[in-house]
């Protein structure tokens, strides 16, 4: 099991949401980040003196999954939140021990596997 | 606030200006009058009396009515979102400020002194600069009426010289028409307060504009409607409440005569009737919305609040509380269903603005004729003329601006927000720490 | 907003109402007049323009009074989470549109007018329709006292019925003890603008309302009161800073007589006591929080504020300003240690309308008994009869509301807030971005 | 609100009053009268009417400069961090308390009254109270401006000091040099409403606040002044707004006599030349700052209407339409180089009171002396005294402050932030759950 | 070591953080997410225009742990968060190949321990 | 390639940035979080109602980098973050299994070095 952590630009949200559940992926946490990498700063004023904002507000994407959907996920997410400009974002991977479902005590691959309410 | 000499000074004036001995307050005359010079200077005194009573009530529902700016400063800031509060805001300061100055400077003289610019040469019953003042406050209004419809999408540049065009150049020459004594008024048209000359003719600039500038981004893809919900309920329900308190100024105040026993009679029934509808707007609108979206819509009840004043406003004086109720109740009805049709012919209007100006403000005039007494087809005439006009002057103009300065932000910009990208500061800055105070802020994407 | 011509003609009217010829501005008469006819013309004119000059005093007030509707509004929301503004301002308009309507129906009849509805032949020293349009903004004041009390967990349906039961019977009913010539009146009861007949009513009214709906989830657990911070005290000092400048309306504009010097005197007198009562609630409330909890406290200072107005409401013509520092003082320190009480008797009102309202109601009425004069008996009488029929009052209607349409939203809905549970909308969205504006929302849990 | 009953002995006050017999609305007298006695019962009633009128002209003026008090805590408010609000409303609500009180108690005697405590043997064309009133707010204006600049690092204790010897000793003291009949009235000092009375006094008094003080930690760091922008825009429009507003008391209630044509004229006057400045202001300091920082600065347009605003104060009575505008303008353009000037001279004033109140102040009592007509000497003398004056008395107490109370909170507590360190409460709670329903906040790192 | 990472419904998180804190698990570090899984959305309107909200707020704690913790501290989680219905939430679990306090610059299990004030 | 995620004061985050830049780290993504250990909670008061405020705010940075900015980004953190007083925070590393930079589908190493806008 890997845990998928996507970092992209929050106009591209709706699209990768699509693009993975196209790719029969089901469970999704998001939070609102803000990144720092290759785009420039954009110059604000107040009161008369400039200041920088450096960070620019992302939305991250946290995916738990079995092997077998590792690539699909990435490569949905890849296509879905490409603009080709600096800024898209990237995506990190990571081995995950354990995975639990709290409400049925299920693990692991098992505990992956969304039910419809 | 000037000193007690100064106080004792100007309560002689009174009796200097009227030219006789006079009693002054709990004194005895030092010398004898005779009846006629006592009777001749009470009616000096009187007559002073009602023109400073009647220039004070009329300053202080101009009052009233400034508390309407902020009132759709707020409503639009509500109905919008987040990154765009600061073009809001600076939107109404302008206006007010543009009407402030150019009404004064060419609107006014347009209006009603043809061509007298500055107030130079003009006659009222009041004094002319309380006059001018509760005039320029409802031009104000028609301006900025226009505002919400096109926020989130237009350059500040463009909207800085619609203000100016409208306040100093079309409101007054449309309203003319009527309270300027031209070609309506001699038709016996009939528009108490303005339901067609401020707010249909503020509605249909509104519409101009929209179909000029397109929606926002987003607002219409994949050939449906969807939802850009405002950013702040609680801003959007203190302005309709400013604006509900304002238009006890707007309605009452364009009795424009007050020192009477059936002025103010008159002026009292405009009071109960703005509100009887404002009310039954908001119950009729509430109701609806219940109905077709199974909970009852808090956009949709303020809008109603607000349709059911537009609609009263060409008729506070000549209908009965029950006529008032009626008209208020239909036009929150007419709110409804107007914005949903608007979001089915994809004209993107934020915060409902043609629908509760320019529909209801149709309305209004039209209901004069039907339970006011006044000609139908004459209300159908005049409302038509003055949402036709204000349409196409509305759509020139922005077609023009958008020919020559541009009339819509990048729809960069527009992702980011009119606030970075036009004014080139947030409206809400949360965090702030020492050093460097603003590290932890985030641009837009 | 009329042509120049129709401003003449109604210039005129004054003189054709008083069938005489007369003086215009400025200008001799063409026809000698009899030194009689003068007179007698002078004195209808002065009775016009004393009658003119009292009704737009009173409307004036009910205006400040009008302010008092967002005051609570932001109050309310302010002091309640985020979760439940969208509720609670619909609740306002709702109310506020309901008194409109309900009191100008029937209410107002039951109250001065015995069963004329719809101000049918009332007679009144005012035009009519001012009198009741000051009175009706002080029945949505006591409607919506309750508004804040219940806050977070009523069903919005049982909130409307409410209202209409609220302004259409139960405070026309009550008030007409007093102010409708009732019982109390005959016994020399006295309350100037309302301690009891407007405040007490709508306190313990919400105290009923309380008890009948119990306290929202998470309250009160594990035996003890847990703190259920406000979402925005901003909102909240807004508010009490609307309803301080609205009380300057609802206090002077109970004089009900403006156009003689004595009355005038006693108006200014009541600006001064009203706010000296309200600066002392302040300041007490301040001290007493510090002392209790270290901390100068805010929402208890605010608290007190509305203390000290409700306080000084029953009798501020006729106590001295150093009597009024006493009766603000006083209100607010019971403010902080009422607010304190109920939390140990697990009644749970989010505002404090229980404590401001009906307590510091209570103790003004009877310090009009300790520092005015009055009858403290009979003032304990009227009071306790106000505060004890209120109660009964709310709480069957309540009870009856909870035994037939529901009382109290279920708990999920409670969790997840009234906004969206009720009106199908949040009160803040603060992300939105192209195409589907609303993905990056996330609805409660 | 009281009964019929009492309504119609109220009527009759008035004749008892006049002590003739009189003829009641629309009803034949009963006795004959003499002519004599008409004309003296009418000259009787009149001055009465007229003085009614006057009072509540001035009460109604002074309610709208209490809507100021809001508009500085919401200006204020906005333009400082989150963590600040609470505070800044606790000293807005304090020192609106405290004027209330100390201007009652000592201030008003000392400026007025000649150390006649209490309002004691107070005498005045009005009634006492209604003067009282109008003066009051106006002290509470001179306070309140200092709140702003000193906002986000002042202890609570040392603000309520200060609030006490500002609105009871400061204000009254520097007051009487004009207004109380003092040396500069003398001189033939003019400051209509109080350019330098008022916002000089203020804007001085927060200039030696703030060089006691210092600036708020991280405004200066590293040589440069950092930007440390308002946490809400919003509420910054909004507060502007309401004290635009608030000057349509402030200046023409400032005419102290309404009741006849020429001080009616006079006051219409000063509403439109107040609207004037405060729209020039506007554009002017929109401009300039298009220009210096390349787009139109929100902050600076609306410190542009205060400039404006105070600019006019002193003379608005006394200039031209287009001088006033000119006033307005060179303001406008004035409140922007200084803000920036005061951050190079690393003065911190994060709302910009010292330039807005202060700076413009001095400029618009100038002014009256270049457009007006005033000695622009006498006028040089009196604004740098009020200034001098203020600055000194402000640097002075806040020193004494500090050596005795403690003026500043430490760096941590600064850096949490007022609301929490000072009144143990946030201003905003975005998030409640139940049971432990602030589980989920986080206090300052 | 272990980086344990629990998303569980905010009206949970004082029953967890009361577990956690009876398991001996001190250092929390929480924050606000938004969660996708077998929950329906939420359907609201505005001004006539029907959207559904498709994720419901989560919180993410996030507890680093050395080896004896690790079992202890799933425990607690499952059992105080658990409500039985659809949106419980997951835990994960990863491995840490280091930790640091910032304020000793102790590594590991040493970093681990917390120090009262 | 590790993921480097640090919990630090955000008052730090200055300082804490400067010095990254400094060790040549330019890729970071930053979120506010509430964080839970050895630092005593704030005592607050609403209408009479004492509570504590138990979390105090954190900002947390994660940050990908290539083995040998491993050390470099730990030690440029500590050094930038220290206070001394309890509440400075951990730092958190965890192998990364493979970054992909979405705007060139550049894999691992070659995703990590950003690129100047
Ligand atoms: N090494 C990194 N570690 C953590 N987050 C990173 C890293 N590099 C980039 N990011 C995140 O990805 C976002 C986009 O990266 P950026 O360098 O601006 O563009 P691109 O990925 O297109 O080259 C950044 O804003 C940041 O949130
Ligand atoms: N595969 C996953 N990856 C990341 N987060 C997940 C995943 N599955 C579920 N979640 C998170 O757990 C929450 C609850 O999951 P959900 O499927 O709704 O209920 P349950 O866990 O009870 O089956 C989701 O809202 C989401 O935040
Ligand atoms: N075991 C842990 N797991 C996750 N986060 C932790 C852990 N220990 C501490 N933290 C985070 O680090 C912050 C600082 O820790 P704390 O114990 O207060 O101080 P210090 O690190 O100086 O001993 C906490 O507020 C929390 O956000």
């Amino acid at each position: 099991m890997k845990l998928i952590t996507a970092i992209i630009r929050p106009t591209k949200l709706p699209a990768v949401k699509e693009a993975l559940f196209k790719a029969g992926v089901r469970g999704i946490t998001i939070s609102k980040v803000s990144g720092h990498g290759g785009q420039g700063g954009i110059v604000e004023h107040y009161r008369g003196n400039k200041f920088v904002v450096e960070f620019h507000e992302k939305v991250q994407l946290s995916i738990a999954v079995s092997e077998e959907f590792v690539q699909p996920t990435i490569d949905s997410i890849v296509e879905s939140a490409h603009t080709g400009s600096i800024g898209d974002g990237k995506i990190f991977v990571q081995t995950l021990d354990q995975v639990v479902r709290i409400r049925t005590k299920e693990q692991n691959a098992d505990a992956l596997t969304p039910v419809a309410a | 606030m000037h000193t007690m000499s100064r106080r004792i000074v100007s309560s002689f004036t009174l009796f200097l200006a009227c030219s006789v001995f006079a009693v002054v307050l709990g004194q005895e005359a030092a010398v004898e009058l005779s009846t006629a010079d006592r009777i001749a200077a009470l009616e000096a005194q009187l007559t002073e009396t009602n023109f400073a009573f009647d220039n004070l009530a009329l300053l202080f529902f101009a009052v009233l009515v400034a508390f309407m700016q902020p009132g759709f400063a707020l409503l639009e800031a509500g109905l919008h979102s987040a990154k765009n509060v600061v073009n809001i805001f600076m939107k109404n300061f302008i206006d007010f400020a543009v009407a402030g100055l150019a009404f004064w400077a060419v609107g006014f003289s347009l209006m009603y002194n043809r061509g007298n610019f500055f107030l130079n040469g003009y006659e009222s019953s009041f004094a002319p600069t309380a006059d001018f003042f509760f005039q320029m406050v409802f031009a104000a209004t028609a301006a900025t009426i226009v505002s919400g419809a096109i926020g989130g999408r237009m350059k500040f540049t463009a909207y800085i010289i619609f203000s100016i065009v409208m306040t100093g150049f079309i409101y007054p020459y449309m309203g003319e028409w009527q309270w300027g004594g031209g070609w309506l008024s001699e038709r016996g048209f009939y528009d108490f307060a303005g339901s067609s000359i401020v707010h249909a003719v503020g509605g249909f600039a509104a519409l101009g504009a929209v179909l000029a500038i397109g929606p926002r981004l987003g607002r219409f893809t994949g050939g449906r409607a969807s939802a850009m919900p405002g950013h702040n309920m609680t801003l959007a329900g203190l302005g309709v409440f400013l604006l509900w308190i304002g238009w006890f100024g707007f309605n009452p105040g364009s009795q424009l005569a007050f020192s009477t026993s059936g002025d103010m009679t008159a002026v009292a029934n405009i009071f109960v009737n703005t509100n009887l509808a404002a009310a039954a707007g908001a119950v009729a609108a509430m109701s609806i919305s219940w109905m077709l979206f199974k909970k009852p819509d808090f956009s949709m009840t303020i809008n109603g609040v607000l349709g059911g004043l537009v609609g009263i406003t060409a008729g506070p004086d000549v209908i009965t509380g029950l006529s008032a109720i009626l008209v208020g109740a239909i036009a929150g009805v007419i709110v409804v269903f107007s914005v949903l049709m608007f979001d089915r012919l994809k004209v993107d209007d934020p915060v409902g603005a043609i629908s509760v100006h320019g529909i209801c403000g149709i309305w209004g005039t039209l209901a004069v004729g039907i339970f006011g007494g006044a000609n139908l087809g004459v209300q159908a005439l005049g409302t038509l003329s003055y949402s036709a006009g204000a349409f196409v002057a509305g759509f020139v103009l922005f077609y023009i601006l958008k020919l020559t300065v541009g009339l819509r932000v990048t729809a960069a910009e527009e992702v980011q927000g009119l606030d970075v990208a036009e004014h080139g500061i947030e409206g809400y800055t949360t965090t702030d720490y020492l050093g460097d105070p603003v590290v932890l802020k985030a641009a837009g994407d």
